[in-house]
């Protein structure tokens, strides 16, 4: 039996999963009234994070929070993402200067997974409020990887289409929806969706991001077609490692943190999804689409 | 939906802990998977013999802010979650939920007064757990820790939990991690003349990790514990002090096991059972699965019909001075 | 007879404990090849700062059986060597070789009463070491562990040591690895007020290994001390706890440095200076000028002058209950 | 500077050295009436030791002390030594049986270097009393190579002769000396050597094992030859992997059990050989030739 057995490292085990990298901030832009886009240099994060990864930001005095990377330069070793001000985290981050520093950790989850071929159809990517940042993320990965891909993307008013410069740059088609009708369509981004696939609906997969009202609603859509659905979920996380069991979403101990943020909707059934989430007590709230943060 | 292997029984690992009858030695640690039925519902499919819950306690608690976690050197971690816990009577669904399944659950209880720990414990008993593990020992809760260093403190406690429970259920009692022998086994001869059925050893170790460029502690609260290898041979030192202080009492190892190996130590230094928490991290869930398989190969090795001969068989020796 | 790399001198890196100037804070740490002139001379060569020497008593000891070294999961270890040393008088030369060559010089003293204490204090002071470190601490001599967590009886060492060797050399108190604070810091008070000029914290901690083939502990004395990587988190806290006690003396910290890094977080924390063990197993003995270079590396990359400037300077914070 | 700057591991830090295996006895053998040969079944040793290496045998409730690795048999992954029966701890050793466990931790420090061609003569192995076991090892292993070795083997008496067997087996040629003239030649394994020396001086290089004053007076006899000289020390050894000190023997600080215990004899020139040696307290004794345990 000795020497001790040689211990296989779990994969889950991300080798900067479990320690901050500790950096100034490169670069701050106010990219919506409430949303600050920041920029790192973080070589080993940018080299391997793909589109649905999260990183935990630490906001030294403050508090450690789950935030979505946003963007890459992976040949400048930058990794991007952009907070909403929601709440004390948030509002001391948005307090911060270009060259304070703050720790990431990551990447984190399970990101979502592109269709093997370009040639099965276009990609269809829904963001609704504030679930821009990974949407825009994998918009970006899935052009440069040669699929055709066609955005819908949501918020309650103009002022609020987070990254819709560049979803208009990268994307073949955008279809914009705000709540108020003061850009595009009124309605969310499902009806966005919906407004895509009324005119071809060949689309390979659907990934998608937002408030998970709009996730439930476009997964009831989506159940009309043939069209794989990935939904990027958000849970209050404490650890980001799966190993503390805040982010359990069903009875199999499926870990939002571990084996998410990215679903597949099919998985999703049995689960909390849509019903409930936990708060930092870690008790079960009720998920009412009107108590979300960042609408769309 | 994961691909980790599954338990397979083995009868040869059946162990009594008091009255508590558990399918395999390994235990999921407080702390680990705990917040939701579902996680320890995991642990127990991936061969857990039983799962502790999230220590609870009677107010919700929110914990403390980030950073919570930190690893360290050598599969070693710090964590200052700060016992985040929705109140015991928004938990017991969730514990309902798992002791449905027939599962084994040991209720992790915390309190603010020996009144409030025995509010705690009635209602875990009520709700159909197996034990009720009393932690007095959270070394980033500074009132915890220095509770369970007191030998009185932790006598009031457990006699009134005893006394309130009616002796509906088996009362263990964590140890905190702390290399004070002497007082330790106060500690632990307090509790089982207050009527502990078992101890547990041990909990976290009080430590600080730095970033220095941050110039900051790495953990939001600033003090954790430690957790991991780093601890094995402190905790497996006090097992073994706890066994040798000549108590009838059993005890179950807690700190840094990831293999077979590594629990079979904790079982021959006078173990019966042992709580497996941050190997989650390191081995996945399939640890339990795969401590168990291992310890079975053992077995078979060495020819030994049952796990519980090995406890506390490791050869006698004096402390030299 | 070795490539490991020389030591660069960097003025950056001088540090004074209490009236001991060294040119950097890197010290090699007691017990570790200190048995021989040559093996302190080779520390020193490889960029120590100053050298201990190994801890030396009154009578010869010929120290623990064997297994005296086991290596633990990551870079960790345990010893128990018992502290074998030839007696004071048997030992001077060796010292007398390191002073000679302009090496500043610490000297490990043991005793088995205050007064035999003073006396190998005095026959160390009168070879010439730059400061005596008494070893109050080994916890795998169990009569020193117990003194070394006694505040009276520590009180009644330094005191006879302070006295006997006449103010004539500063005199260090190494804190036995403990986790327990309120008394560490009580016996850390009791030896200031005695007269320490320094504290050094951590020793090794009390700790166990069993070889579950064998069923015996892994080192012949059954108890070891544990260092190396798994201690740092405890004795980091430890220096923070005795720093923030508010106490007016020089801390030493030592505990599982590895690199530079390690060697900052205890400055943060409250350290003047470190010393390093095991460390010289993982990295090879050019870890003192290894360490040194990434201390310098980081004051270059925060553009700080002077290594002192790093000591307590870690951002405060309340500890959570 | 984080996460942690990757430590690079110092390669005398042998995987193996660190922590015992624990096995069964898998045979022993008298070799003399003070000498048994004990194998056991050690893969990982067997498999990367070179002669001259030695291991730390754990006699469990005794004592751990090193032994010199006198054979492996890779392929079947057995290690061999052989010890003299010579206090505690060896007599322990010889009370054991066939099955029972011991300890082994190694292989520790650096062997013999053998010269790179087999063309610029043939080796010279010499042992006295119990240096056998290194340099039985060292010649299988040499001739193994292709080297043509010659062995110079010394013992007080004929029964002590060590490893005899194998020496005439694999050997070209072997001049045996016995003190007391009852095999072969009349005096030391010196003397041997320097017979071998007298037929024909064209050695590529000597390795030696023995008493230190066997060795001090084979140095002094090959100063005045161009062949350049191994020998293993024996030391006080505690911790066996360089971190204790206790097996230093100069003032650089070079340790027997990490540099060594095989030494280029030039090297030994400003250290403690023939001079001092430690005993379990770290006192220096002087070496006396008469106090060797094994004399040869
Ligand atoms: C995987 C994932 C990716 C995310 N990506 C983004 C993103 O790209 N951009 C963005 O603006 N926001 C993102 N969020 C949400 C973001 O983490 C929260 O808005 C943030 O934590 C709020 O912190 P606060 O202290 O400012 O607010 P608080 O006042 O503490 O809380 C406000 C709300 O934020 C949520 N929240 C707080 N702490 C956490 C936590 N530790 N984990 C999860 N939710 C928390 C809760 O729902 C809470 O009700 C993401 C969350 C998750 C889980
Ligand atoms: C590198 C090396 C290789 C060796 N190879 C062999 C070998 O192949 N065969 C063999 O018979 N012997 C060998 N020895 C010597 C062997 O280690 C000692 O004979 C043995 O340790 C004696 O232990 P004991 O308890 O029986 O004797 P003790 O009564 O303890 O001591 C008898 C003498 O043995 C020596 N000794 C005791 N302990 C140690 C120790 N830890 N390290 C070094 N010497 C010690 C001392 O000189 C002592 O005076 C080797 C020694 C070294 C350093
Ligand atoms: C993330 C985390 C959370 C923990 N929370 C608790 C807890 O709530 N209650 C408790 O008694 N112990 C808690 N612990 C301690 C563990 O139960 C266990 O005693 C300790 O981690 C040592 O075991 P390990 O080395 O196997 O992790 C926690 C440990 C970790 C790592
Ligand atoms: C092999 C070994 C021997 C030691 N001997 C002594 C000793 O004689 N006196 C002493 O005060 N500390 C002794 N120590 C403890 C160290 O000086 C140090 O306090 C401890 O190892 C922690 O530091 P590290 O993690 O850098 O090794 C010894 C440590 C080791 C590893
Ligand atoms: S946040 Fe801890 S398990 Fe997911
Ligand atoms: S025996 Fe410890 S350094 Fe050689």
């Amino acid at each position: 039996m000795t020497p001790n057995k040689t211990v296989k490292k779990n994969p889950a085990k991300l080798a900067h999963g479990l320690r901050p990298f500790v950096k100034p901030i490169q670069q701050i832009r106010q990219v919506t009234p409430r949303t600050k886009a920041f920029t790192l240099k973080a070589t080993n994060i940018a080299r391997t994070a793909v589109p649905g990864q999260f990183v935990m930001v630490w906001i030294p005095g403050f508090d450690e929070i789950p935030m979505s990377i946003s963007a890459v330069q992976n040949s400048l070793g930058i990794v991007e993402f952009a907070a909403a001000k929601v709440g004390e985290a948030t509002a001391a981050l948005h307090r911060m200067k270009e060259g304070d520093l703050i720790g990431l950790r990551g990447p984190l989850g399970q990101g979502f997974k592109f269709p093997r071929s370009i040639d099965k159809g276009p990609l269809l990517c829904v963001a609704g409020g504030c679930g821009s940042p990974p949407i825009a993320f994998a918009t970006e990965w899935a052009v440069r990887k040669g699929h055709e891909v066609h955005v819908a993307l949501g918020a309650t008013t103009r002022s609020d289409l987070l990254f819709q410069e560049r979803f208009e740059e990268q994307a073949q088609k955008v279809i914009i929806a705000t709540d108020d009708g003061s850009d595009g369509i009124q309605g969310t981004s499902v009806n966005a969706a919906a407004f895509h696939l009324d005119i071809d609906p060949r689309y390979s997969a659907c990934l998608a991001c937002g408030p998970e009202g709009m996730l439930t609603s476009l997964a009831e859509l989506l159940s009309n077609y043939p069209i794989p659905l990935q939904v990027s979920l958000e849970r209050y996380m404490k650890c980001g490692i799966g190993l503390c069991g805040h982010c359990i979403i069903d009875n199999h101990g499926t870990r939002v943190c571990l084996e998410g943020p990215v679903f597949d909707a099919k998985i999703l059934r049995q689960t909390d999804f849509g019903q409930w989430k936990r708060d930092s007590t870690g008790k079960r709230l009720p998920i009412d689409a009107s108590d979300e943060s960042c609408e769309g | 939906m994961t691909s980790e292997t599954e338990a397979k029984p083995d009868s040869r690992l059946k162990v009594k802990i008091g009255t508590v009858e558990l399918e395999n030695p390994t235990i999921l640690a407080s702390g680990v998977l705990g917040v939701a039925a579902g996680g320890l519902i995991s642990a127990s499919n991936f061969g857990a013999g039983a799962v502790v819950t999230k220590t609870v306690g009677w107010k919700p608690r929110s914990g403390h802010p980030g950073p919570r976690v930190v690893g360290l050197h050598g599969d070693s971690m710090m964590n200052a979650m700060g016992i985040p816990n929705p109140g015991i009577r928004d938990y017991i669904p969730e514990i309902k939920a798992v002791v449905k399944q027939e599962i084994p659950v040991i209720g992790s209880a915390l309190g603010t007064s020996p009144k409030e720990f025995a509010r705690v414990a009635t209602h875990l008993a009520k709700a159909g757990v197996s034990a009720v593990e009393l932690n007095i020992s959270c070394p980033h809760v500074g009132s915890l820790y220095l509770l369970g260093m007191d030998p009185d403190a932790v006598a009031e406690v457990v006699s009134e939990v005893v006394e309130q429970t009616e002796k509906q259920v088996p009362i263990w009692v964590k140890l905190p991690g702390s290399t004070d022998y002497p007082r330790l086994i106060q500690v632990a001869k307090a509790a089982q003349t207050a009527g502990a059925a078992a101890l547990v050893a041990l909990n976290t170790l009080p430590a600080l990790a730095i970033d220095v460029d941050a110039r900051r502690p790495l953990l939001g609260a600033g003090i954790g514990g430690l957790s991991g290898p780093a601890i094995k041979p402190i905790a497996l030192r006090a097992v073994w002090e706890l066994h040798n202080a000549g108590m009838n009492i059993p005890i179950i190892g807690v700190g840094g096991i990831l293999t077979g190996q590594d629990a079979i130590e904790y079982l021959l230094a006078g173990a019966t059972a042992v709580e497996i928490g941050t190997g989650v991290l390191t081995r996945g869930r399939a640890i339990f699965s795969k401590v168990c398989n291992e310890i079975g190969v053992y077995l078979t090795e060495y020819n030994i019909k049952h796990v519980s001969e090995l406890t506390g068989q490791m050869a006698k020796f004096e402390v030299n001075s």
